[in-house]
């Protein structure tokens, strides 16, 4: 390769990543990810990202513990996950593709990336109060959210399963991190172990599983795996099917399906609060991006095998986790629970398999990381030092002491039940995902999937009653003797903490008014990874039943 | 004109004969007792706002009650203390003078409005009736309801009894009520009554009748209850109106029967249509006829829905007379006739007409034998002559019912006045004296005549009239009914129908032979009613005793009205084999409205019995009328009695059977109410909500409990959750495994 | 060969799951999980027999980064034992329902 | 006067207008308010009077834009042509283009005569909640407003997803008035409340995408289509799919009439709820069952609604509600329980009249919803007045009063009799309608509901009697203030109404003609082939 032609490559791709207004989209730019030089520039805000992490680890290392070092920590982070947003939006914008390769180049992944970077800004602007607050100088934990994010660029981004595996570990292992930052905290040291231990159990499986479909089809490649399956008939060998199984257990216990949740309640509640909610947001959503594309890009012809499985793990993820959050007291634990059982609306959007799947996935994505950064931020400002007052009963009247925060709360609440208007988006998510799970033909039978849409909404109607307790309680009750969460009269909020409260529940609330370009943007960045030939099988191709 | 007037028979191009006439003035007779509610109303609710506290004379007490026209308890008993602290009653309502004007004019007005009409129909001899609508009600699909008035020869009978008797008694009214600091309100249902009884008989058709058969019953409500506080009272009037109800099932399921049949609901269109759509004697005529009936028992006070007829009579006295005598208790006897047309065609429903009838007289009749209560034997009374009523229009005597129907309202309109009268006087000594004795106890009463002799002598002419003593109106119009009854038994379509298995013929001959027993009872019990009140020794009290008098003019005057009419009214329809005044007068004016149906009945014969059979009939009448008479004077010996008061003598069985009246109303209560509400709170409410609720509340704790054990499943071992993992390995392998 | 290499594989796979299972020590169960770690490294060895390099560097990859997860792994057993003075796991269980 | 209106553009804003004006006032009494609260500070008692100012203003607003509310909805009253089918004051503006989901929206007799309703009570409830709430009033009077849009969003809908937005979105406002404002088992019963109903509306929520893409289309790329007139002119389902789609709407209708069995989380609602809570519940949030079996869940599955089994079932449930509601009011002793079982009693006459399927009997339906809600919603106004009096809602509390408040027993008789349907009220006409049209199809479900009308003498008057009639003997009682003007200025426009509706219901009837008309075509004939109704395209009128 000339470097001449490198040269030529990198103008054309830099001049168009910039498109021009009015510029056609027709010359958006094709990487061709077998030539490095490309296949960095097609890396592009991950480089960005992780190379300013890499930096920032050491400016945090180099001066001693503060609050002032944190705190200024926290904010040069947070001013590169916003120049990293800018970069995923110039190339979205920009319209960029790329041929095969170890990566993919396309709308689904800068979607996906800016669910996340926008949970990680969420995660760290809260950190920032929160350490603070809880006394935890190290600047470091700011720079483990930067690498857990790179880690899940790289799983929205890759197409091997190579480069898959590395974005969850880089992913995992900062999270594990992150998990036992409160190094005060027993509680917080426990959830680190049992989260490091199962999750390194759980990658067991799923190497497993990838080295069985290596020794299957003989490439770590996505595109190449769905291909080989497909035209040499794998589908059914022992190789495959072990392999399969084997790969969706390392993805369900990233995210938290039932039964392979356990972990989740446990460390979400010894979690320091921020980071219980980039768990829940962002890293879940991470595993959920990577899950969508192995699955339809690599195991599309295998869907008769893995359907009944996926579908059979979204039922239990509803209803279990629904039926057990309804019996929590502590709000973080409620809420984990509660991530559990929009787990199993999401895996709906997995099931079912088609591009209105896929887009109603990304689309509930956005709504869950928006509800739950919302609600985990409020937790955050009414938590006191040490974080005593967890208990549901603690919020009590809250409505007659904070207002505004009750109100956030409700928001998001009724959003995570799916209730328009007062929920915003999180009824047009439901409903999204509804579409898509009556729309879904599998098995070329064109049957929609309505004991999934029907198990989705009775669902909804079991979570209604902690949803609606929380919101009960903080309306309905009278501040309790004690104070609680709501007796404290001292503004404990930080201002970054009621910006990301601010911020998320007023998009949450504008979206829910006026979706309709947030509709058509995920409508628009599914289709490109769902849209494989093989996967609708005639009908005659199917085994019986 | 102000309303349009349509022609009897839409599209008719020939203008009625009554339209240009006083007829086309029908709708302002309805409409003026209905201002006169709404005045009285008006003075009632904001009447006296302004004179309670800032009028230094009237007292501190009564400024609540007085003030809004409400009657603390009793208005009688509240005048008392009333008494005690002024030298006025300060209970009379601030503008009762008013109401005095308003209230009886109004209704005076609409009666010299009716005899104009009723000068215009004599000369114009109208032969359809004479329809006006003003818009229309209920226009939905093909159901096209008229708001609409129909005037025939029927109705201004009936207009006339209503404005004419209820104009009496708005005037004795005057006398009674108007100390009564609930006076305005008193008069403001009254006109009501008057309204929704005007548009119940000049309806054209039946759900305007329905408004007006369903709104006296309300004003039959509020007037009972008059003197709220009473519990009785207040239980009396909704007796009254849930007894009607019953009966107004009744009469809405007619109406959706003849709806969904012939699709109209108009007379003259159910007259035209009903020979073609209904077959004569069918089940589905019988139906419908049943149905009414079932609505006129109501209304009318016949078994099985009587018994709200007696506890009516908490309500004042002129109540009494004009809404359970004289008028509204008519109603069904009126229905029946207005719809003839189809009771004609159904005789086995006309027979059970005649059957409920009979067995109503006599059963009431036996009970009044043994009431103490004056107001309960006029009531039973009632009860007893609307039965002969029922006779009558069973029989298909539609004449002779209406006949009975306009006697009656004069004798038992005065003989209601004439206790009113008494029971003012009583109730004025017993007042007088702070004594809180039963002013309507007759065992209280006694040698009335000689302090109330005007009350006196109107009472037995009323008596002997509603005895049958000839020559008194009673005697005319009853005679008419047993003579029709009897000759109906042979060679017309109800004798050759049958009725539960028995031939009709044997059954209207069987229903003479009651009707006649009745008759006798009737003349035992007034003339014990007589005796006791007015003859023999005083019981009063011997302080009492020297404060009774008779109750003023304007409430005497009335009563002498109706004394005369009482005498006379028999003469309205002369029988032809008496010939005193023009005969038959009455059954020629309602030719055009009953003949049809009368000819049915008769299969074209006369419709009236032979005069030779007639006179021997009316000769068997008058001796059992006399025979009662003469039986209750030999054998009742009212200077035996005691004040009540005082240890009564123990009563026979039979006695007490019938001083009990039978142990209906414990039955009911026993068979019907108690059930019901104990089935409603404890299997409906308490058993079936609870079951609901408790499923639902069940389904939570299932959910509740599944989360239960999901969270104890959580141990918070991370070995646990390893074996947890590895079971998932196992199951999605499985999973994946098998679907090959 | 490669189907005794993978069988061998298996089984140490398995001998690690069993471990994991039955052991208490949370350091031992950490070494189990990478014996199975290493199970899959020996799978994608055999694989790499036959379909060139690419397995091969699978296992660079695998090892690379099971060396830094038993960096924080050991770290944050640390920091439980400075909380409990304990690593068994029965003993940690502050967290559950 | 129509012709004006037209001139001025009325119908092409009137039903935006109509949902964006309760909004507007919600906004202008929280802000408002909030600033009157902060600007006031704190007196030397503690209270701010910040407080008192923010309430005041937060009334008049409310009473202000309700009224304007309804001055518009009588505009739309007027510019309503009752002589044309189809839908008028129709409006459609895409809105979330990729779902194919539009803001339709557009009215027909039914709907207008409602949106009457809905207008006429709120202003009326703000008013009898005056004094009665205290606590945190400029919130209560926003949720009010909200509530509002909400309910007349129902109304107005002619797309399936906006319409359940607007169906939901009724739902959180009254679960807070509830909640918040209520009496003392109010938590448990606004809960029951929520969850009840959504039990119901979520299954329709997956009916209607069903019904969506089965005329959209299922192949890919082929947006679901949620039109109300698209989805009448072309949903074809089999007779199966039509049954279970059916049971889906039912279920979410059944529970809001409310229906029995689905009917226990009424009594609890009504009786907790603050007055206004029960008047809005009562009058107009009711309607929205039946009003949803009349618009959606018939007509869009004529063969499951004419379905042998299904009518069957629903008719006896109907009649059964008539007479079930009647005799468990009987024995309440709680007053507000006893009218909120009245209402299910009611409520069985709609749906019978509704399933009954000819033209009398549907437009009886009509006015049995118009008539419940002024009478029920009128009981509700006065049992809260003397409620706020006494504090008590026992029957056994009271007794006599009529004595002393004479007004208020001269209007709670008036009001109780028009319920009880006598004749000349509003109450008749509807519940006659009802019954005789009911008749002509379905006889014997007709005669046992009449024996309803026995019962409901018998509850309320017994009711009454043991609250205003029999003697005072309870001292406490008999210092109670009659009326004052404010409450009998908000009762005259309920009286009159109740007077109006049963002389000359005319006008009510008229408009309600050819909805109805089209009603029981579509259900009767809708079945085969061809969709005949007029109400599948847009009125030869309007201009979309």
């Amino acid at each position: 390769m000339s470097g001449g032609s490198v040269h030529q490559a990198l103008s054309v791709a830099v001049s168009q990543a910039v498109p021009l207004p009015g510029s056609p989209a027709a010359v958006a730019p094709t990487f061709d990810l077998h030539i490095p030089s490309q296949l960095t520039l097609a890396l592009g805000p991950d480089i960005v990202l992780f190379v300013g992490t890499t930096v920032l680890m050491l400016w945090a290392a180099w001066r001693p513990d503060s609050r002032e070092h944190q705190s200024n920590v926290g904010r040069a982070s947070l001013a590169l996950v916003f120049v990293t947003m800018a970069a995923v939006v110039g190339y979205d914008l920009a319209h960029v593709t790329a041929g095969p390769g170890v990566i993919a180049v396309d709308a689904f992944r800068w979607a996906s990336d800016l669910i996340f970077l926008a949970a990680s800004a969420g995660t760290i602007a809260l950190s920032i109060d929160y350490n603070a607050r809880e006394g935890i100088l190290a600047a470091e934990s700011h720079v483990m959210v930067l690498f857990a994010t790179s880690g899940m660029m790289l799983l929205a981004a890759g197409r091997d399963l190579m480069i898959i595996f590395l974005g969850i570990e880089l992913m995992s292992v900062a999270v594990y991190i992150l998990a036992g930052f409160n190094r005060r905290s027993a509680r917080s040291a426990e959830g680190a172990l049992k989260y490091f231990l199962l999750g390194a159990f759980s990658t067991g499986f799923l190497l497993y599983g990838i080295a069985l479909i290596y020794g299957a089809t003989g490439s770590t490649n996505l595109t190449v795996i769905g291909d080989r399956i497909h035209l040499y008939s794998l589908a059914g060998t022992p190789l495959v099917t072990v392999g399969v199984a084997l790969i969706l257990v390392g993805f369900a216990f990233k995210i938290a399906a039932v039964p392979f949740h356990m972990w989740a309640p446990d460390v979400y509640e010894g979690a320091p609060t921020p980071i219980t909610g980039f768990m829940a947001a962002a890293v879940k959503a991470a595993a959920f991006a990577a899950f969508l594309r192995v699955w339809l890009e690599a195991f599309g012809d295998v869907v008769y095998q893995w359907h009944d499985a996926m579908w059979f793990l979204a039922i239990l993820t509803m209803l279990a986790g629904n039926v057990v959050a309804l019996v929590q007291r502590n709000i973080k634990r409620m809420l984990a629970y509660s991530s559990i059982a929009q787990a199993g609306y999401v895996l709906v959007g997995v099931v079912a398999g088609t591009t209105l799947g896929a887009s109603a996935f990304l689309f509930f994505l956005a709504a869950y990381t928006l509800a739950t950064l919302g609600a985990f931020a409020v937790i955050v400002a009414l938590g006191d030092a040490g974080e005593t007052q967890l208990d549901i009963g603690d919020y009590a009247g809250l409505w007659t002491t904070r207002p505004w925060l009750a109100a956030a709360m409700t928001a998001c609440m009724l959003s995570l039940l799916g209730f328009p208007i007062f929920g915003g988006i999180g009824f047009l998510a439901k409903w999204y995902m509804l579409q898509a799970a009556l729309e879904a033909s599998y098995f070329g039978d064109a049957k929609p999937q309505v004991e999934l849409a029907v198990m989705i909404v009775v669902t909804s109607v079991i979570s209604a009653g902690y949803y609606l307790r929380l919101v009960t309680i903080m309306f309905m009750r009278p501040v309790r003797a004690d104070g609680g969460a709501a007796g404290n009269a001292a503004p404990r909020a930080g201002h970054l903490t009621q910006w990301v409260v601010g911020v998320s529940v007023a998009l949450l609330l504008a979206l829910g008014l006026a979706p309709a370009y947030l509709v058509s943007w995920t409508a628009k960045s599914a289709p490109v990874i769902a849209n494989r030939p093989t996967y609708l099988l005639p009908s005659s191709a199917i085994p019986p039943r | 004109m102000l309303f349009q007037t349509a022609a009897a028979v839409a599209g008719g191009a020939a203008p009625h004969p009554l339209s240009g006439t006083a007829a086309d003035w029908v709708w302002a007779l309805p409409l003026l007792p209905l201002l006169g509610f709404v005045l009285n109303g008006a003075l009632a609710i904001f009447g006296s706002a302004k004179a309670g506290p800032a009028d230094p004379s009237a007292g501190s007490h009564d400024g609540p009650d007085a003030a809004h026209g409400v009657p603390g308890g009793n208005g009688q008993d509240d005048g008392a203390h009333a008494d005690a602290a002024h030298a006025v009653p300060s209970q009379r309502h601030p503008y009762a003078w008013l109401v005095s004007v308003i209230g009886p004019l109004v209704v005076i007005a609409a009666f010299a409005l009716a005899c104009m009409i009723c000068v215009a129909m004599i000369a114009a001899q109208p032969t359809t009736p004479f329809i006006q609508r003003y818009f229309s009600w209920m226009p939905v699909g093909d159901l096209s309801i008229d708001a609409a008035f129909q005037l025939d020869q029927l109705s201004m009978v009936i207009v006339l009894v209503i404005t004419g008797v209820g104009a009496l008694i708005h005037i004795f009214s005057v006398g009674y009520m108007r100390d009564d600091p609930g006076y305005p309100r008193y008069f403001s249902y009254l006109n009501l009554f008057v309204f929704f009884m005007l548009v119940l008989v000049l309806g054209a058709n039946l759900p305007v009748t329905f408004v007006g058969w369903e709104g006296v019953g309300l004003c039959s409500y509020l007037l009972i209850g008059f003197w709220f506080s009473d519990r009785a009272n207040a239980d009396a009037g909704k007796k009254a109106f849930i007894a009607n109800r019953v009966g107004d099932f009744g009469f809405m399921i007619a109406m959706f029967l003849l709806f969904a049949n012939i699709g109209t609901l108009q007379y003259t269109e159910i007259a035209a249509a009903a020979p073609a759509a209904l077959p004569a004697g069918g089940a589905l005529v019988t139906t419908v006829c049943l149905f009414l009936l079932l609505g006129c028992t109501g209304k009318s006070a016949q078994i099985p829905l009587y018994v709200w007829l007696p506890d009516a009579m908490a309500g004042p006295t002129p109540v009494s007379a004009l809404i359970h005598a004289a008028t509204m208790v008519t109603a069904g006897v009126y229905l029946v006739v207005r719809t003839s047309m189809l009771f004609s065609i159904a005789p086995a429903a006309s027979l059970t007409v005649c059957v409920i009838g009979a067995v109503t007289a006599l059963f009431a009749a036996t009970i009044g034998l043994k009431q103490w209560d004056i107001k309960k034997v006029l009531a039973y009374s009632t009860i007893s002559q609307l039965g002969f009523m029922f006779v009558a229009v069973g029989a298909g005597a539609y004449v002779a019912g209406i006949f009975h129907l306009v006697t009656h309202a004069f004798f038992k309109a005065l003989l209601f006045l004439g206790a009113g009268s008494v029971i003012y006087a009583m109730h004025a000594a017993y007042h007088e004296t702070h004594s809180h004795e039963d002013a309507q106890d007759m065992r209280n009463m006694g040698g009335l005549r000689t302090a109330m002799p005007v009350t006196w002598i109107l009472m037995w002419i009323a008596t002997l009239a509603i005895a049958g003593v000839p020559l008194f109106a009673g005697f005319f119009s009853k005679d008419e009914i047993l003579g029709t009854v009897f000759a109906r038994a042979q060679g017309s379509a109800l004798s050759d129908a049958s009725w539960l298995g028995i031939p009709g013929g044997a059954l209207l001959y069987g229903v003479y032979g009651i009707c006649l027993v009745a008759a006798f009872l009737t003349a035992v019990y007034m003339t014990r009613l007589m005796l006791y009140t007015f003859h023999g020794p005083n019981r009063t009290g011997d302080a009492e005793h020297s404060l009774l008098r008779e109750a003023p003019a304007v409430m005497t005057l009335p009563l002498v009205v109706l004394g005369v009419l009482s005498a006379a009214g028999g003469f309205l329809n002369d029988p032809s084999f008496l010939p005193i005044a023009p005969a038959d007068m009455l059954g020629r004016w309602l030719e055009p409205v009953v003949g049809p149906a009368t000819q049915q009945i008769t299969r074209g014969g006369p419709a009236e019995a032979d005069p030779r059979l007639s006179a021997i009939l009316a000769t068997v009448a008058s001796v059992v009328a006399l025979a009662g008479i003469l039986v209750a004077l030999l054998r009742l010996k009212p200077a035996a009695l005691r004040p009540a008061r005082e240890p009564q003598p123990a009563e026979s069985k039979v006695e007490s059977l019938l001083s009990h009246k039978y142990y209906v109303d414990e039955a009911y209560d026993r068979a019907i109410v108690t059930p019901t509400v104990v089935f409603s709170r404890n299997i409906l409410w308490r058993g079936v909500d609870g079951l609901i609720d408790g499923l639902v509340n069940l389904t939570a704790l299932i959910s509740r409990w599944l989360g239960d054990s999901g969270s104890a499943a959580q141990t918070g071992e991370t070995g646990t959750y390893a074996w947890a993992l590895v079971l998932g390995v196992v199951i999605v392998l499985g999973t994946v495994a098998l679907r090959i | 060969m490669l189907a005794d290499a993978l069988f061998f594989s298996a089984v140490l796979f398995a001998i690690g799951v069993v471990g994991v299972l039955t052991r208490r020590n949370a350091i031992i169960i950490f070494m189990s999980v990478e014996l199975m770690l290493n199970a899959v490294n020996l799978t994608f060895v055999a694989f790499a027999q036959v379909y060139g390099y690419a397995g091969q560097v699978f296992v660079v990859f695998v090892m690379t980064v099971a060396a830094a997860e038993a960096a924080v792994g050991l770290a944050i057993i640390i920091s439980i034992f400075r909380h409990r003075h304990t690593v068994n796991l029965t003993d940690i269980n502050l967290l559950k329902g | 006067m129509r012709e004006l209106l037209l001139s001025a553009g009325y119908d092409h804003w009137i039903l935006t207008v109509l949902l964006v004006v309760p909004v507007l006032g919600a906004l202008v009494v929280w802000i408002g308010a909030s600033a009157l609260e902060s600007g006031g500070g704190t007196d030397a008692a503690g209270t701010p009077p910040g407080t008192a100012a923010a309430a005041r203003f937060a009334r008049w607003v409310a009473l202000l834009t309700f009224v304007a509310e309804f001055v518009l909805s009588v505009g739309l009253w007027w510019s309503f042509d009752p002589s044309i089918d189809g839908w008028q004051s129709l409006i459609s503006v895409p809105w979330i283009t990729t779902w194919r989901v539009n803001y339709t929206l557009g009215v027909d007799g039914i709907a207008v005569v409602l949106i009457l309703l809905t207008t006429l009570l709120m202003p009326l409830t703000v008013m009898g909640s005056w004094t009665s709430v205290r606590e945190k009033v400029p919130t209560f009077y926003a949720l009010m407003l909200i509530l509002t849009t909400g309910m007349i969003g129902v109304f107005v809908s002619l797309d399936l997803f906006l319409f359940y937005v607007m169906w939901e979105v009724m739902l959180v406002p009254m679960y807070f008035i509830i909640g918040i404002w209520g009496g003392e088992r109010r938590i448990y019963a606004s809960i029951k409340f929520f969850i009840y109903t959504m039990i119901g509306s979520f299954l329709m929520l997956v009916a209607i995408l069903y019904v969506g893409f089965h005329v959209g289309g299922t192949a890919a790329g082929q947006a679901p289509d949620f039109s109300y007139p698209d989805l009448l002119a072309r949903l074809r389902v089999t007779p199966i799919a039509a049954r279970w789609l059916f049971g889906a709407f039912f279920l979410a209708f059944a529970i809001k009439v409310p229906m029995f069995p689905f009917h226990t989380w009424l009594p609890d609602a009504h009786v907790e709820a603050p007055t206004a809570g029960s008047v809005i519940l009562a009058g107009i949030m009711l309607k929205m069952g039946t009003f949803g079996f009349l618009r959606f869940a018939a007509p869009l599955f004529p063969s499951a609604a004419l379905d042998p089994g299904i009518r069957a079932i629903i008719l006896g449930l109907a009649v059964t509600g008539v007479l079930y509601g009647a005799l468990v009011a009987l024995v309440q002793p709680d007053f507000k329980k006893l009218v909120a079982y009245s209402s299910v009693s009611h409520l069985g006459f709609v749906m019978l009249g509704i399933f009954a399927f000819t033209q009398q009997s549907v437009q009886g339906a009509i006015l049995v919803m118009l008539n419940h809600g002024i009478s029920t919603g009128a009981l509700f106004l006065l049992i809260g007045m003397i409620y706020e009096r006494t504090h008590t809602r026992q029957i056994s509390d009271y007794g006599g009063i009529a004595r002393v408040v004479p007004l208020f027993s001269t209007l709670l008789t008036f009001v109780a009799l028009s319920s009880i349907g006598l004749p000349g009220t509003n109450g008749f006409v509807g519940e006659f309608l009802v019954l005789i049209g009911s008749f002509r199809t379905v006889p014997y479900h007709a005669m046992l509901a009449t024996v309803g009308v026995i019962f409901a003498a018998a509850y309320l008057l017994w009711a009454i009697q043991r609250i205003l009639f029999n003697s005072l003997d309870k001292p406490r009682n008999a210092a109670l203030r009659d009326l004052n003007w404010r409450e009998l200025a908000l009762m005259a426009p309920l009286v009159a109404c109740i007077i109006w509706l049963g002389v000359y219901p005319a006008p009510i009837l008229r408009r309600t003609d050819h909805a109805a008309a089209a009603f029981v075509q579509e259900v009767e004939h809708g079945s085969g082939t061809q969709r005949p109704s007029s109400r599948v395209a847009y009125a030869p009128g309007a201009r979309p």
